[in-house]
Order: structure tokens, then C-alpha cells, then sequence
């Protein structure tokens, strides 16, 4: 549900520290009618123009916290609420080149109800942020 | 027997539009409201953010029951998950478990429910030691008998024969109408094949379910006439969905406090395309039902790709087809 | 309510002494009539070679009854196929599975049978063609209600609702008591531990099963656990049986003629393992059941591979467990 | 059901015709309870010794009369019975020598209600008969 909706059309930029461009950035939200604790997303994989980016360059960030893959995943007082727009950062050096980007999104989620662990997937085409 | 059907809304409704921001929980409960459907139903963790590992702020909660107040809505049914796997690669503790649900049964009572929904994959014995502390606060814990389980299940059977040997009052059942599915959903058929099944594929699915066949012949066939592709997730959705019998709902019927009137199309003739909800609200008046009947929609996520989601528009609809069956006066703002 | 069950024995029971030659027609009559079960119920193909494309001889019908005369016993069913898949590619016409169905009537009035056994799968459409000729034939077609439906799937329950649309009492139901399945056989784990499956996951495997847990979750977590292997195969089993509740054959004893006493294991304490056999004789007498309850043996194809099938001992001990349930005496050779 | 005595162990011997050994046969029953008619026998792949039989080459025969597989699918006046032990012969010049062979044999069965069709396999080792 909501797939058109999960990688949002805001937010989509390069990031910055002490004026050198370190990675790429977007926002995101749970493909689902609720919220989950930290601990049961299991994998954020995203993939820019084709090219898979590894697990261990990622962090998730939501209301000033960031954490990596890793680290979510023993992460229990925090969550990813209802509709909460939450930030994907990519670490990359040189971050992306201005211009339209396809970005692909596939959250893995470890649902309780669930007999099995569901990934879903997104793709949308953006333009980076000047 | 006498009966007390009242209406309500599950606020999971209105997710389309909570989650696009478009709606506020008091534009929900006002909506609510207008229709007098004043009972009130959520989810915990979609209504409120930070519920269950990081908590909610008191004045969260001073809101939710300012807003009950302003609009003359009641708190029913505050819809928990029990997270069970939590923890990669092992199996939430049983006290653990226990633990959350009575963490849940206190902001059931902070909010003034009456009720918290179980899943029904939760295990009985995790209920029946949560039942004491149920009773202590004037909560029912209640197992949502929800696709593909159904009353006749052994589960379910199960869960029933441990809230009659536990002898509490503080167990019950919710079921969701989506067992009693009579003819595969509109929205569903065309979903799928927007998705890329083949109309006469997607013919063949609606076909062997309307007839009640059971899933694996047709699945099979599926596989022989069309082979792999979108058309074997339309069928699939055959070994999760079935035509039970609302009657059944008999026997449970003084566990049963609460119901989702789960629905996917209200058409404008005021029925749901594919559950009968005027057999479902006579058993539910055979039965004697007192409580509320609360309009579930999850039709937003079938047509989304393809419209405008239109819920409270289809939450009308619904309502307008339970005051016709309850024979209640239609608010003007209803009818409208 | 008054009852009448009398005990009977499909000839089912005995296929691996068939099979392999140690028991003949004769034999198997015998048998049964020694235990005072004269109750006589066949699978046509089974018993009878050539049925039904090449037709049986009038000689052989003529054995047939000359043994029901010598020993006493009462031909009770005939368990008929109709082979819809008999041409590849293409469905059998409706009109033919019509035909198809007569023929098997037209020999169960032969072999002087008061009732076929249609298997579940079977169109209730085609079963409501052949009443007329059934009646005329003073024949019932019962339909078996066999795992993995049960008396309150939607399946079940439009053939009910075609048979009382009918109005005619040529059709009803034979329910095989293998819907209700309350522990894992322990004839199948033993012989799937023989398979190869790990004796942990086999454990595993039972407890989900015994607990009523929902098939799907238990397979997930086997999979998880071992992986694939001859363990998926045992899980899979959960899929297709289930513990559902013998009271819901109330609702359809009027039409309930015959009963499949489906077995997998009677202990020396004269226990079915996994079937509760006393409430079902409850239910049964609660209903007012009146005809014949046949054995059927199904726990030869389980331990074949490792000892020698004792078809005839398991009969004697479902048998004895019948004449306790019943409080009736038992024959002298039956206690031997 | 009936595993170890699908492939029956007598019956395991070379065929002559006018003197020249042309192929061996086999005997073989159903692993069901019942009767199936001879349409519904969709194939029976023989393996000997490891090696394929090509379905041309076998033959099915019971009581007298024999059919090719192919011949079997518009067969509707005849059955393979409930324990019945047909014939299987293989079309194979000089036969097998003599001693021991290991036999492989899959029985490919459209059973109405099933809602597949199974494919049940055996196998054993005979000495070919004298
Ligand atoms: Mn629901
Ligand atoms: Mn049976």
C-alpha cells in the first residue's frame, strides 16, 4: 500500500560536512497501515541508477537520531512511526552529479503476524535537489 | 433476544488520508461524528506516534479525551500488535509478552476503551495470564478472528476453550467481516489486473471463487492455463479469503464485543459488493449482539494507483447501509 | 433423541492384504461378518476389476451376493471415482459426468447398495442432475466431507444449500472422521522420522500440529530452522489436516447416511491416537444418527515400510472400541 | 503406498521374437488404492541401470493386449486394476545381459482429484531371469 508514496518526492540532495559533499540523501516512509520498532526493519537496500549500494554505507535517521543497518537492528526505544517521513542517508564520496535519478527502495520488514519476512519494493525517477 | 447494535469507525479507515496528511485525528473523530457513528475505534500505533517503545505524552492523551468530549464520541477499542519478534532470531520470552500486553491494557484504560484487539496469531496462554490485570482495569482483551481463520477454526477453537477454562470475562472475540467474503472484491479483480493479469485469467480467479472451489484446484489450473506471472498472485489470494458462515458467529456470541466491519466497495446502492452484511446484522440480531459494529475500510489500498481514495465518502456509504439495516434515523450530514 | 449406528467396515481397510494377494473377496466378507461388523462398504474399483470402463460380469455380481447371503452382511456404500480428468487437456462435458454418475448408481442398485460415495471435488450441479435417477434407483449420492474441508467450509456448505434447493433427499453427506484430527499420527511422524527427517524437527513439527498452530507459520519456521528436505514434506502435512469439531455434523445429520471411521492407529488400550472417537459417538447419538459407521483403515501406507500391516488386528481393535462405545456385545471371535 | 512392490521381483527377464532377443520386460502395479483407466497413465519413465528408456521404446500390456504410452492417452475401454501386475517391455536390441539391474521406474498418474498431476518413482535392484 501507499507504494507510489514511500520514496518521497521532497528531500532528494546531496549532503555536506565541512563543506565536502559526503553522500546523498532522500525521504522515506513504511509501505504499511502502522508504525515498527527499529529492531524489526531488517534491511533498507537501495539501489541509484542501477548501482546497489552496500548495506554498511546507509543510515536511517528519524527526529535527530541516526543509526546504521547494524545498529537498528538491537535498536528497541526508538521506531519508524505511521507515515513518518524518515531519512536515508548514502554515504558517497563526491555524492550524486545534479540531474533526474532512478532510485530503488526495497524495505524488509519483520512483521510479527507474519509467518515469513516480507520485502517490498519501490522505484521512482527524481531530480536531485540543487 | 434483545440486541444493542451501535455504530463506530475504526480510524484504520482513514489511513489514505493520515497518512498523506490530508486528515487529523480530529478531523477523523469529527468525521466520525457528523455520521453519528460515535463509537471509536484504533490502532494504537497508527493514531498515536511513539506507542508502544517510546510511549505518549500526556498531553496526547488529554487531547484524545478532549476531542471524545468536544465531539460526544466514545472511546472502544484501542487495536495493539504484541510484537513477538522483536528480537532477531529468537522468540520474544512468554513474561515478556505478558508484560506488553498489560502495558497495552494500561493505555487501553488511559484512553477510556472498553476493549483491546488481539491478533490472532497471539497465543492463548499469553492472554489468560494477561486476564487478571484485564479485569483489575475494567479492559476485555479481544482475539480478532480475522482471514484466513474463521469461529470453526481449531485455533480459534482453541483460544475458546481457554477462555472457558481460564472462567474469565475478560477474553473475548472480535471478528472481522472479511471471513463471511461471498463474491471476490471489484476493486481487487481490477487491481490485479491493472497489476498485468490477463482479463480472462483474472475471469477464471473471480469465477472459482465465487463458486466456492477450493484453492488448489484452481491455483492449479491457473498454473496449466496462464503459467507464472501476476495472475498467481490474483489467485493466491483464494488460500487466504473464503465465504464462511456469519451463523457461526452464534456460538461466540457472548464473547463477542466488538466487530470490524471490514469492507472493500460500498457501491451506491448502498451494499458492499462482497459481504452480506444484512445476513451478518440479522445473525448478529438473532444473537443478541450489544456493542458496536465499527466500519473498517480496506478498499483505499486496492484503488489507490488508479483514484483518488475517497474514504469518508465510502465510511458514508457504509454507515448509511447500517442505519437502513438498524432502521435509524440518518443524520442530515449523512444523507447529505 | 433416539439413535441407530451400526457397525460396518469399508473394504478400504484391507488393500494392502488385496494388494498383495492374502486376502480375496471372500476372506474380507468373513472377516468382517466374524467381528459382527455386516455392515459392507466398497470402493467399487477396488473390489471389482474392470469397473467402470470395462464393466463387471453378471457372475461376479451374482458372488457378490451370494456372500452377503452366506455370511449375513449388508452391502452399505459403494465409494464411486468419476474420472472428470478421464482426456487430457480437456474437461469432461458436464452431461457426460452426469451420465458417468448414473452408471455408478445403476451399479450400486446392483450390488444391492443403498448409497454411492461421491468424492468432495465433485460439482454439486452434477450431483443435483443425477437425484431424480437416484430416487427413481432407491439410491442416496453422499458426498464425502473429507480433510482438508470440513462441515463449515464454503465448498460444504453450497452443496448443502444446492441439496435443499433441490428438495430431494437422494443426496446427502458421508463424513470421513479424518477432519477431525486431534494429535499428530504417530504412525506418520515414526515414518517420516524414517524418511529422514531429524527427530527435533519431526517433534517440532507435532507440537505446531498439536497446538492447532497455523499451518503456514509452523512451515516458515521449519524452513528457517532445517531448511529444505524431507521435513517440508511432514510440514506440509499441516496444511491439510486439521482438528475441526465433530459437533458441526449437527447441523447435517438429516443428511448424514454413512460415516467413515478413517483410523491410523488403535492402540492395545482401544484408543484411535488422534481421532476422539467417544465424542464423536456423542455427537452422534446427540443427533440422532442412524446408520452405519464403517472402519477405514488408513495406517497401512504408514508403516509398510517397516513391518508387517496388520489390517485385520486394527479393524478387530477399532471394532471393540465400537461395541464399548456402543455398549454393545461382542462377538466371541472378536474378543479372541 | 505399496513402495517395495511397485516393481515386482518375478517376471524380470529378456523378450525373444522369431528367436532374436528384441528387449526386456518387467512387471509393475499401480501405488493406489484402486483401478485407474489407461487414459489417466499420462507416462512411465523407465530407467535401467541408470540410463533413460525413450518413451517410444516402452510398451504397457495387461491381459493380452499391449499399447504404446502414447496409445495409452486415447485408451477409454480398458484399466490398469487394483494390484494388477501389468507388463512393462522395453524395445531394446539384444536385451540386458545377464545379472543383476538396477531398475527405475515413474509412474505419472492424472487422478481427477488431485489437484496436480503426481509423478510416483521406484526403484530396485533384480537379476535379470535366465
Ligand atoms: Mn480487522
Ligand atoms: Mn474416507
Amino acid at each position: 500500500m501507499f507504494d507510489h508514496r514511500i520514496i518521497c518526492e521532497e528531500g532528494f540532495r546531496n549532503v555536506s560536512d565541512a563543506g565536502e559533499v559526503t553522500g546523498f540523501e532522500f525521504l522515506a516512509r513504511l509501505p504499511y497501515y502502522r508504525g515498527l520498532g527499529l529492531s524489526m526493519v531488517e534491511n533498507l537496500a537501495v539501489t541509484v541508477d542501477g548501482e546497489e549500494i552496500p548495506r554498511e554505507d546507509v543510515r536511517f535517521s528519524v527526529r535527530g537520531r541516526s543509526w546504521t543497518l547494524d545498529e537498528l537492528e538491537t535498536c528497541y526505544d526508538d521506531r519508524w512511526n505511521f507515515g513518518e517521513k524518515a531519512t536515508i542517508t548514502v554515504k558517497r564520496a563526491g555524492g550524486l552529479p545534479a540531474g533526474r535519478h532512478k532510485l530503488k527502495l526495497a524495505e524488509r520488514l519483520r512483521i510479527s503476524y507474519l509467518p515469513f519476512v516480507p520485502t517490498t519494493t519501490f522505484e521512482t525517477e527524481l531530480e536531485l535537489a540543487a | 433476544m434483545t440486541y444493542d447494535i451501535k455504530r463506530g469507525v475504526s480510524l484504520y479507515s482513514f489511513q489514505n488520508d493520515t497518512f498523506l496528511g490530508r486528515m487529523n485525528l480530529e478531523d477523523c473523530i469529527r468525521t466520525c461524528a457528523e455520521m453519528g457513528a460515535t463509537g471509536i475505534e484504533i490502532i494504537g500505533e497508527q493514531t498515536f506516534w511513539g506507542w508502544p517503545e517510546v510511549g505518549v505524552a500526556p498531553e496526547k492523551i488529554a487531547e484524545w479525551h478532549a476531542l471524545m468530549a468536544k465531539y460526544g464520541t466514545t472511546p472502544v477499542c484501542h487495536d495493539f500488535m504484541l510484537d513477538y519478534k522483536r528480537y532477531k532470531g529468537q522468540p520474544m520470552p512468554f513474561a515478556e509478552q505478558v508484560a506488553s500486553v498489560k502495558k497495552d491494557i494500561e493505555f487501553g484504560a488511559l484512553l477510556g476503551m472498553k476493549f483491546i484487539r488481539s491478533l490472532v496469531s497471539v497465543d492463548p496462554e499469553v492472554l489468560v495470564a494477561a486476564a487478571p490485570f484485564a479485569e483489575e482495569k475494567g479492559i476485555k482483551i479481544l482475539l480478532e478472528v480475522h482471514a484466513p481463520l474463521h469461529f470453526d477454526h481449531p485455533w480459534i477453537l482453541r483460544h475458546a476453550e481457554a477462555y472457558e477454562k481460564a472462567g474469565t470475562d475478560a477474553l473475548g472475540f472480535l471478528p472481522d467481516m472479511g471471513v463471511f467474503l461471498y463474491r471476490y472484491p471489484r476493486v481487487w479483480k481490477e487491481r490485479f489486473i491493472r497489476n498485468g493479469v490477463p482479463r480472462e485469467a483474472a475471469d477464471f480467479i473471480e469465477a472459482g471463487f465465487n463458486d466456492r472451489r477450493l484453492a488448489e484446484y484452481v491455483v492449479n489450473d491457473v498454473m496449466l492455463k496462464w503459467g507464472p506471472g501476476p495472475q498467481m498472485g490474483m489467485v493466491e489470494t483464494l488460500r487466504h479469503n473464503a465465504a464462511f458462515s456469519p451463523k457461526r458467529m452464534l456460538d461466540f456470541m457472548p464473547r463477542i464485543h466488538n466487530i470490524h466491519a471490514k469492507f472493500y466497495e460500498m457501491t451506491e446502492d448502498l451494499v458492499e459488493f462482497s459481504i452480506p452484511y444484512d445476513e451478518v446484522f440479522a445473525v448478529l440480531k438473532q444473537g443478541g449482539y450489544k456493542g458496536h459494529i465499527c466500519s473498517e475500510y480496506e478498499g483505499n489500498r486496492w484503488v489507490e494507483d488508479a483514484q483518488e481514495v475517497e474514504s469518508v465518502e465510502q465510511v458514508r456509504r457504509q454507515q448509511l447501509m447500517f442505519c437502513n439495516l438498524l432502521g435509524e434515523t440518518m443524520p442530515q450530514t449523512l444523507v447529505a
